[in-house]
């Protein structure tokens, strides 16, 4: 059989482009212009090969393939060991998506250019190898590495009170990962092995499982924002570029909802079933505290900032219902947030490109001048709302029908996300897209055929999604149903204990 | 009876050589010292029957290690630079801290470490056939790993040294190029440019 | 051909909405819109003809139920849903009735809307909404539904908010989005309900699935028992009450009337509003099932009905009276269900299309021929002016009173009948039973009302800037054909809905029906509405004609009553002081907390504790290599005293 | 009169605190300090070599020849840093060398 590495492959192409434009030499502009053409063409033959393994994918076996395995310390049976199932398959191709987006349609800032390129081609790497890496030691390192990149880019290529939000999301991200760097040197030191797959049908004792639990828990939850972990989020969304807004709620805040689904529940299975309502009672404090913020938040990055928290709240709740509607609901809610957030942040790019400023209240009556920005503006509204034929609404629909299916109580109270999102994008088009327009957006011209393109890619996918949401959930069918017997599998044990 | 002798010979003279090392006034002396006290150590390895490293200390420690410091010191001709005095304020507590530390020392050395029994030192590396070749074996055989690290060692830092101040040569001394200066012509360093106004020289 | 009915709004919305961007570009441009409303007119039209046919050819099959299967939409462990199209003749007479108003008001709307607008927006939007509307009856399972469902609320939005640059179409939008928003959280749950006890959201599986057999299985929540069925009825209670504006959810409908007239006739006649009162008739099973929800249904309409009619006595706006007027007919349908009269419901359903298109339309005519005036005591003794309109307007009014002849006394007296026949005389029933007849009486003196001070009173406008002319023929046309058929439907068509003949219409449906030969309806209650009807003209003729003071003395004598039904009993003001205001001001406060407080007592409080520590211990780094020296001993020293003291000892 | 282990560990054990104190009681020349670092490394090699002896290990050989590469090593390096230092500020008094503080 033909057996190509396409997976390593894919986690070293950007590292080869990163290479090839760290010689470049020459003017400024020059430099600009030829790494943008260099990390446009990779995203695209990422996307490509990607895309590739979405075809070869078998849909039927829910196993992990395309699997490379190379051993590094025998010891602890610590291997190069990367493999993708549908979960990770999902993530993997919208991430790469998501950067050809960002490169394509993000202008790349004339000075520092190199460092720019490199860092979001150096997260497009890690991104990968964290979603396919089959050995706990190896996805913590991806992991971690992706978080490198994002410190340079929010501090140098920041804005405002950048280095104040620079350290405060290293902070958060170092506690995090000190916290799941444990739990790991733990699991592999009890089992003297740190193949995941091996962790998927071991049971640990319920203490020992709590314990664990807790402190990866803690340190996905940091990712995605989930309450008492939150305050990361507004400010790094506020400072950094928006490119890297893009890629933050795109790429790597999911990587708290893939690590709960990949290390949670088939690792710890009991503490998970047990830990459900605490779960449920945080993510309903997030979705209504951020949801109410978000009503009156002036800044637009922030508004979003919150949105995407409330969002990212109602997914975790999704994987915690523990069957198969909310899973799968929660991993299609993570690809269709991706995109429709990235919508969001390119219409923002564009307002920023008229007029320098975050502040809703300078955007009036934007309707009058642009219309044609003003539907793209609304059609990604609907997707934030998830109304029916938009991707958000397969994804909060079965993400809602997991929960229900597992508590009705909090379902009800989950239920009024709907209502929240609806509250937040309405004010958000009265204000910004209704209305006359002031001294500032009079003169707005509406946007050109290049940045139609862009927002129309986005529109298109919320469409597709929307309109024949079975594409991305059969993928993920097999692998689901994998994840879900494990999982039963692990709570029966408790009932024979 | 000789060993004793011998042991409290050159023991006392190593101890002396050593406070010496550290007293004295003129770093020219402490190295001296140094290398003198050195040549003791030697002696006393030779007790130990470790008569190789015995020479290895002499010919690369006193050859080579301590000649540097000697060329450094003469180099930096520190003489006159450092004039220190003996005792500080640190003296005191120091000394204490020494006492303690030596006491603990000896402690460990009669009590703590029980399975030591004071024996008098005969070891029979003559039973393993002659010492120096068994010790090449040892090296080159068991232990080649870290001998190549080792030498990589001292590799890396000669490049380091060498390369610390070469650079600093270099980047420090501005250097007369007299070719430079030779070809130097009025067409290629004057220019006549007619300025427009408003404009200035772009 | 269905695929025809479908899409050809769908379409109109597409050619109209490509056209609307050009227009937008280069101002606005005649034959540009001329050509988005003849697509889309055409496209509407071409719907309604098919619609009407392909009724006709399933009235001659045999199969009573058709049903369309296009594809899986998506798939989720044992939920399973799909995209299909259900036709059985209810949802035909719907799909037409829809259709055809449809077309009336986008036929109507070129002589409507003013130049300056753009009207292929217009156009397009009303194609959108008539799409979704019939994507919403001819849904087979409750979440393709609530794809039409949600995008109605959407297209009335858009709609609304047409005139996007006045803050108040703005803020009225902005409340029918959000209060149908609010109640698809009833449709969720609902929808959730019911899978977890059926295990389908089929509507054909529901019908199929015997409900009375499962009505006892319940669920805890925190311990107290909730009976599913009751639990899915109040959900899609919910749900059905804020799309049909009954009271407490009723109050984005006034507002709605922000949009231009046409929009009105299409959201109160035929789309958005009856597409509760549909979803209801379509889960009918469980509601024959639930008493709960059926009393319910009977404490709101019946309020809604006497809410609606009473608040509109006292409306200056000629919109907002017949808006309030919509609100009460809509309560007299919801009351026909609560007694289990769903045939009723549906009947008065499809004659109110047709008064209430002609009523709104006809409003429409007269704010158009005074020039853009809505309230009613500045107009006055329009009749001579214009008596097309007159006479439509007076057709429309009888037919809603439910004077005898006229579509909506057959529907109306319908519902009366059956709720005074009703087997179970419950309280609530008997409630019901007043509400209906004392709602009887307020119609007709508002109606009275309005006719007398738009048509009859003295002049009360200005005759030098308002010219009032007759509108267009165009509008006429439109006014008398939906005249003709609001008197026709009534009798025309009762035998089928609800009389003799109606099972041919409901068969193959799946709830009891219960029908009401027409000679079995009493008179006593049709004499009985009939006087209170005389008496509020008679009234309406003493206030208004022989004593005008009276009114005047009526608001000094009953100030909080006048004042109460005059602000349409404080519900804005109550919504506004008790959900809107505190939670925005909850969301500043706490915008402020996260972006202050929570950061200064939390992340940043353990930053600050860290960074005084490292200043506190920063002596002990002099940068002296002696001293590093000196501390790295110390270490020593203080490792081997340890050593010392706890291996040293044993 | 028998020398025994103890008397070796004695004298390497006094070495070993004239160099610590060397360390403490020097303040000014580096030079010194490098010394003093010598001087234990001189205690340490010896007491390797007793108990090589001791325990009659060859190993205790070994170590002794690599600590004594390493310290070559680094002393090399230091003495570089130490005249290139030199020629820049024309002292290797300690107490200037505070550069190391933040």
């Amino acid at each position: 059989m033909f057996s190509m590495p396409i997976l390593s492959f894919l986690i070293f192409l950007p590292i080869v482009s990163i290479l090839i434009i760290l010689t470049i030499r020459g003017e400024q502009e020059l430099i600009a212009k030829s790494v943008k053409y260099i990390a446009v063409l990779t995203a695209a033959i990422h996307l490509v090969l990607s895309l590739y393994v979405w075809f070869s994918f078998s849909r039927i076996d829910g196993d992990y393939q395309f699997v490379e395995k190379i051993a590094l310390i025998s010891a602890i049976n610590f291997n190069y060991y990367l493999g993708i199932d549908g979960i990770s398959l999902l993530f993997l191709i919208f991430s790469s998506l998501l950067f050809l987006i960002v490169f394509l349609f993000i202008e790349i800032p004339k000075n520092n250019a190199k460092l720019y390129a490199i860092s979001f081609l150096a997260i497009l790497s890690f991104s990968v190898g964290t979603f396919a890496s089959l050995d706990l030691i190896l996805f913590y390192i991806f992991y971690e590495a992706s978080m490198i990149p994002v410190f340079f880019l929010m501090g140098i290529f920041g804005s405002g009170n950048k280095i104040y939000a620079t350290f405060k999301f290293m902070l958060y991200t170092i506690a995090g990962s000190m916290l799941m760097i444990i739990a790991i040197v733990a699991m592999v030191s009890i089992t003297k092995n740190s193949s995941m797959q091996f962790f998927d049908t071991f049971a640990f004792d319920y203490k020992t499982q709590v314990y664990l639990f807790s402190a990866i828990f803690i340190a996905l939850a940091i990712k995605s924002g989930l309450f008492p972990f939150h305050s990361w989020l507004p400010d790094t969304y506020e400072t950094s570029p928006l490119a890297l807004n893009i890629i933050l709620s795109g790429v790597l805040m999911k990587y708290g909802i893939y690590g709960m689904i990949r290390i949670l529940m088939p690792m710890f299975p009991l503490a998970m079933f047990d830990s459900s309502i605490i779960v449920y009672i945080l993510s309903i404090i997030t979705l209504f505290y951020t949801g109410f913020i978000a009503f009156t938040e002036n800044n637009l990055k922030k508004l979003f900032a919150y949105f995407s928290l409330s969002h990212l709240a109602l997914i975790v709740a999704a994987v915690f219902s523990a069957n198969t509607q909310g899973i799968e609901g929660a991993l299609f809610q993570a690809i269709s947030h991706s995109i429709y957030t990235t919508g969001v942040f390119l219409t923002i790019v564009y307002f920023k490109t008229r007029l320098d400023s975050n502040n809703k209240d300078y955007f009036m009556g934007l309707a009058s001048n642009m219309p044609i920005l003003s539907i793209f503006i609304v059609f990604i509204g609907l997707a934030n709302i998830g109304l029916p034929m938009t991707n958000g609404f397969i994804g909060e629909f079965l993400s809602l029908f997991g929960i229900f299916q597992n508590n009705r109580f909090f379902a009800i109270l989950f239920c009024f996300a709907v209502l929240i999102n609806a509250i937040v994008i309405i004010r958000f088009n009265r204000y910004v897209i209704f209305g006359n327009v002031n001294e500032y957006t009079k003169s707005f011209k509406d946007i050109n055929l290049f940045e139609i393109t862009s927002l129309a890619i986005i529109a298109l996918v919320i469409l597709f999604m929307g309109i024949y949401p079975d594409v991305f959930l059969d993928v993920v069918h097999s692998s689901v149903s994998n994840l879900m017997e494990n999982f039963k599998n692990g709570i029966i044990i408790k009932n024979e204990i | 009876m000789l060993e004793a002798i011998i042991f409290y010979l050159f023991g006392t003279v190593l101890v002396l050589a050593a406070m010496g090392v550290v007293l004295a006034k003129n770093p020219v002396y402490s190295v001296l010292l140094l290398i003198f006290a050195f040549f003791n150590a030697a002696a006393i390895f030779v007790l130990l029957k470790a008569e190789f490293l015995a020479m290895v200390l002499i010919i690369v420690y006193v050859g080579a290690v301590a000649v540097l410091f000697l060329f450094v010191v003469m180099l930096i001709n520190l003489r006159t630079a450092e004039k220190r005095k003996l005792f500080t304020k640190y003296t005191i507590f120091a000394l204490i801290l020494l006492v303690i530390l030596g006491i603990e020392l000896c402690i460990f050395m009669f009590k703590g470490i029980s399975d030591i029994k004071p024996v008098i030192l005969d070891s029979n590396f003559a039973q393993l056939g002659d010492a120096v070749s068994y010790f090449g074996q040892l090296i080159f055989n068991k232990y080649y790993y870290l001998f190549l690290v080792g030498g990589l060692i001292l590799t890396v830092a000669m490049i380091g040294a060498v390369i610390i101040v070469d650079k600093e040569e270099t980047s420090n001394n501005q250097r007369q190029d007299v070719f430079l200066q030779n070809i130097r012509s009025k067409e290629n360093s004057v220019k006549a440019v007619k300025v427009e106004i408003e404009k200035g020289i772009k | 051909m269905i695929w025809y009915i479908i899409l050809l709004p769908f379409l109109g919305f597409i050619a109209a909405g490509i056209i609307s961007i050009f227009n937008a570009k280069k101002e606005n441009n005649n034959s540009l819109n001329f050509l988005a409303w003849l697509l889309t007119t055409f496209a509407t039209g071409l719907s309604a003809v098919f619609s009407l046919w392909f009724f006709m050819n399933m009235t001659k099959m045999s199969e009573t139920t058709i049903v369309y299967e296009l594809q899986d939409w998506f798939i989720s462990g044992n939920l399973i849903v799909n995209f299909a199209f259900t036709f059985d003749k209810l949802v035909a007479i719907m799909v037409f009735v829809v259709a055809f108003i449809s077309f009336m008001v986008h036929f109507y709307s070129y002589f409507y809307i003013s130049k300056e607008d753009n009207l292929a927006r217009f156009q397009s939007y009303l194609s959108l909404f008539t799409f979704s509307m019939i994507f919403l009856v001819t849904s087979s399972n409750l979440i393709q539904m609530f794809i039409g469902w949600e995008l109605i609320s959407f297209c009335s939005y858009l709609l609304i908010a047409f005139w996007y640059k006045e803050e108040a179409p703005k803020k009225a939008s902005a409340k029918a989005f959000l209060v149908n928003r609010f109640a698809d959280i009833g449709y969720l749950l609902g929808t959730f309900a019911l899978f977890a006890l059926i295990r389908s959201v089929n509507f054909a599986d529901i019908q199929s699935a015997a409900i009375s057999n499962v009505a006892w299985i319940h669920f805890s929540i925190f311990g107290v028992d909730i009976n599913y069925i009751d639990f899915i009825a109040v959900c899609f209670l919910l749900a059905a009450f804020a799309k049909s504006s009954q009271i407490i959810l009723h109050i984005w409908l006034p507002d709605a009337m922000e949009a231009p007239t046409p929009v009105s006739a299409l959201l109160h006649a035929a789309t958005m509003v009856t597409a509760g009162v549909f979803l209801i008739i379509k889960l009918a099973p469980i509601y024959e099932v639930s008493i709960l929800a059926r009393n319910i249904i009977l404490i709101f309409a019946g309020l809604t009905a006497l809410y609606g009619a009473v608040v509109a006595c006292m409306q200056k706006d000629i919109k907002r009276i017949i808006a309030y007027s919509t609100m009460s007919q809509l309560g007299y349908m919801f009351l026909a269900i609560g007694v289990g009269a769903f045939s009723a419901a549906f009947f008065h359903l499809f004659t109110h299309a047709f008064f209430k298109a002609l009523l709104f339309l006809a409003a429409g005519s007269v704010i158009h021929g005074m020039s853009g005036e809505q309230n009613i005591s500045k107009m006055g003794n329009l009749w001579r002016k214009m008596p097309i309109t007159y006479v439509c307007m007076i057709v429309g009014f009888l037919a809603l009173i439910g004077i005898p002849g006229f579509a909506g006394f057959y529907s109306k007296e319908a519902i009366i009948n059956f709720i005074y026949d009703n087997d179970v005389q419950s309280n609530y029933v008997i409630f019901a039973y007043y509400s209906a007849i004392i709602a009887v009486f307020f119609t007709s003196f508002y109606s009275l009302r309005l006719i007398i001070n738009v048509f009859h009173l003295k002049e009360n406008y200005n005759k030098e800037h308002i010219h009032v002319h007759e509108s267009p023929i165009g509008i006429l046309f439109v006014l008398v054909v939906l005249a003709i058929l609001s008197v026709l439907t009534g009798s025309f068509l009762y035998d089928s809905f609800v009389g003799e003949t109606s099972q041919f219409i409901w068969s193959g449906l799946y709830f009891t029906v219960k029908t009401m030969p027409k000679d079995n309806l009493e008179h006593s209650i049709e004499y009985l509405t009939l006087g209170l009807a005389f008496v509020a003209f008679l009234l309406v003729y003493v206030i208004y004609i022989r004593e005008r003071g009276l009114s005047a003395s009526m608001k000094k004598t009953f100030p909080s009553v006048y004042n109460l039904v005059l602000n349409k009993f404080y519900f804005d003001e109550i919504y506004e002081y008790f959900i809107v205001n505190p939670s925005l001001k909850l969301s500043r406060k706490l915008g402020r907390f996260d972006d202050d407080s929570y950061d200064k007592y939390g992340v940043n409080l353990f930053a600050s504790f860290v960074y005084r520590v490292s200043r506190t211990f920063s002596f002990l780094q002099t940068g002296f290599i002696n001293f590093y020296a000196v501390i790295m001993v110390l270490g020593v020293f203080l490792i081997l005293t340890y050593c010392f003291f706890i291996l040293g000892i044993k | 009169m028998e020398i025994t282990i103890f008397h070796y560990l004695m004298l390497s054990g006094l070495v070993f605190l004239i160099g610590v104190f060397g360390i403490f009681l020097n303040r000014k020349s580096i030079i010194s300090l490098i010394m003093s670092v010598e001087v234990i490394f001189l205690a340490i090699n010896i007491n390797f070599i007793i108990f090589a002896s001791y325990w009659n290990d060859f190993k205790g050989h070994v170590l002794v020849l690599f600590i004594l590469t390493v310290s070559a090593a680094e002393i090399a390096i230091a003495l570089v840093a130490l005249v290139i230092y030199f020629n820049n500020r024309h002292t290797t008094i300690v107490d200037d060398l505070s550069n190391l503080r933040g």
